[in-house]
């Protein structure tokens, strides 16, 4: 099929859809014997990326497949176009999304032993309904708490195609750090630089750890350990 | 310098204080020189997503370094707001008291005099509280960078195009042979039963032929039997035809006509209604 | 405003809508003091309908306004996105087949009988309309009813010569060694109760995929809507 034939009916299709269309999808559009490869589609996605500079919309790749989408600088127009402006979310509730993004899997205890708070069923059942987050698991402790993870509907709606978008995790600094400055800002305490100025190696561990792990997102389901044992007590 | 510039406190028994306050017991002292003003707190205390939170407000406050906590001081204004929600009757949430007694516990710590030589194995008494301040930070940061993300219907929207010739089809389910053939063996099993069905050796040739040749024949109009047979089919061919013929005049679906001997024999659907079952 | 930014919010506007926009309605997207003329807004219609053309849409204006809609002749690849998956047919119009090959010509009453149950009229309209089964005759009975053959079509789609190339009576009987071979389960278990409605595929999915597809919401809508909920009870 000629590519500019293709890449008319890949806008049209993508125009109508109401929603992201894979190349599967995509190739589902034409009869088994005129199917496009994947690699024509990508090539026309390409060009009709390129065809859409300067216009008011754009192709966008999110994770459940391609959609034509109206570029972000036109919104305070577009959103006219609606009575009801969408409500933001509350910082509770954005935590802990935040918290389930780069976490997970992960548990509502996990996630309220790091915001020090409770999580409010409310705020789970909210996610779980706009499809943002789903169970996957449950952890095999007791009372087997449910495991939480994004959806690509989570991707989809925050225009990601994937985890490895999502905004890069501040870093936490480690223990030698802390300890430097510890010791800088405090250079008269006497007997208690003694136990400062050798650190013990096993309480550099955990948070190097966490360091190596925390900015990258955990898609595997392989669970991280979070808290350590003597974290508990104070949470609970 | 946090030590020194904390308040008061010099000796263990009197940075246990905030424990009174984690077990119930009224606070001793309260501390006069509030930062807010008491009418603006509820608002201020709204703002805030825990203790945490509130902390991790404190210290940014004083321009100060997470690293770097002066722990008397910040647990001293920490303890005032805490003290503020209860004049307020506010609802002091279990998660604020107990991090005023993990404050409190840092600061008596910090305060002792480590006289044992076991305590070099003793990490700093705050390197918990930074690491969960940190922890905490990162993600309340993480929160707000996916909040500017571009959202949809918000910041990006999804086009709608009208399809005005649309036109559904539905595809037809897909069959296979397999599955027309499990039917079978079921109705199969089902008979076996009621042995009066003899389905078994006919020839499904006849059978197809006795349909090609029901379809040919018309029921008001005789053809000739000559007809039905197409001698290219060769030997078998005629054979299948002239079985299906006879199956076909067994059950009553055709009529078979010879005007005088040896004349030419007619063939037609039957119509006339007769008795046979 | 200039042209060209007033022709980006509108086609923004036009393909966010979901409906036609009227010009007054495009008129209120902008601030009071920064409203475009009529005229301009007819004028960036234009233009955008000419920036349109060699495109997979078009800029139309139907009684209440203007609207994108999908040029007519990708319509039938775009329509394609709404098409429901093919559903299952039911065992009795399977069963209904078979005989009708094996016996032909058979009536309804014949089947019925050799069934056990009755054919519903739906059956037979469905294998007409396929063009698998077709009327030879009328047996010369009471009611004369109509007498049931297959078609060359039914030979063609199931890749048969003439109908000796389907298994005989012994062969069928020993099926269980041809479904080992082919690994094909049998799905006809206790199965005679079995509803005639046309049962949807995702009914006999297996779990794993439905887990697959539960994070994608929008799939939903291609399950074709259960008709008859005792069909359901035959995958397990």
């Amino acid at each position: 099929m000629e590519i500019q034939y293709l890449k008319q009916i890949v806008e049209a299709a993508l125009l109508a859809a109401g929603r992201p269309l894979s190349l599967d999808r995509l190739q589902e559009l034409f009869e088994e014997n005129a199917r496009p490869e994947r690699k024509e589609l990508s090539a026309a996605l390409d060009e009709l990326g390129a065809d859409y500079a300067g216009r008011g919309f754009e192709i966008r790749e999110v994770s459940s497949g391609f959609r034509v989408q109206v570029r972000a600088q036109y919104a305070p127009w577009v959103s006219r176009l609606w009575e009801e402006r969408p409500g933001r979310y509350s910082r509770a509730l954005m935590e802990t999304l935040a918290l389930i993004a780069y976490r997970q899997p992960i548990t509502r205890g996990e996630i309220e032993d790091i915001r020090g708070v409770s999580v409010s069923t409310n705020i789970i059942r909210t996610l779980s309904e706009r499809e943002w987050i789903r169970v996957v698991g449950h952890r095999d402790v007791p009372g087997r708490p449910s495991l939480y993870a994004t959806t690509r509907g989570f991707l989809d709606h925050f225009n990601l195609s994937s985890l490895d978008d999502l905004p890069t995790l501040a870093e936490i600094r480690d223990l030698d750090v802390i300890n430097r400055e510890l010791d800088l800002a405090e250079p008269g305490k006497g007997t208690e630089n003694r136990g400062e100025s050798v650190q013990p190696a096993d309480a550099v561990a955990p948070l190097a750890e966490q360091e190596h792990q925390a900015p990258e997102p955990q898609k595997s389901a392989e669970i991280i350990p979070l808290s350590r044992p003597d974290d508990g007590a104070v949470n609970d | 310098m946090s030590v020194r510039d904390g308040e008061t406190a010099k000796h263990p028994e009197q940075v246990e204080m905030p424990f009174a306050v984690v077990q119930g017991e009224p606070m001793v002292t309260l501390p006069k020189d509030l930062y807010i003003p008491p009418d603006a707190l509820e608002v201020f205390l709204d703002a805030f997503e825990g203790p945490l939170d509130l902390l991790l407000y404190l210290i940014k406050r004083q321009n100060l370094d997470i690293l770097d906590i002066p722990v008397a001081e910040i647990t001293a204004q920490y303890m005032k707001y805490v003290d503020m929600m209860k004049d307020l009757r506010l609802e002091l949430a279990a998660e604020y008291l107990v991090m005023a007694a993990m404050l409190a516990e840092i600061k008596s710590r910090m305060l002792l005099p480590r006289i044992h030589e076991d305590e070099e194995d003793e990490e700093d008494p705050r390197a918990e509280l930074v690491r969960r301040l940190q922890e905490y930070e990162r993600y309340k940061q993480a929160a707000d960078d996916i909040d500017a993300l571009p959202q949809l219907n918000r910041d990006v929207f999804q086009t709608q195009g009208a399809v005005p010739d649309k036109h559904i089809e539905q595809a037809p389910p897909e069959v296979s042979l397999q599955e027309i053939l499990l039917a079978f063996k079921d109705v199969l099993r089902r008979v076996d039963m009621l042995t009066h069905l003899h389905v078994e050796r006919e020839a499904l040739s006849v059978r197809e032929r006795m349909s090609r040749i029901l379809d040919e024949v018309e029921e008001d109009q005789f053809v000739e039997f000559t007809s039905l047979f197409s001698f290219d089919e060769g030997r078998l061919g005629v054979v299948v035809t002239f079985l299906a013929v006879l199956e076909l005049l067994k059950e009553s679906l055709l009529e078979l006509v010879q005007a005088e001997p040896f004349g030419v024999i007619h063939v037609k659907a039957r119509t006339t209604a007769i008795v046979d079952e």
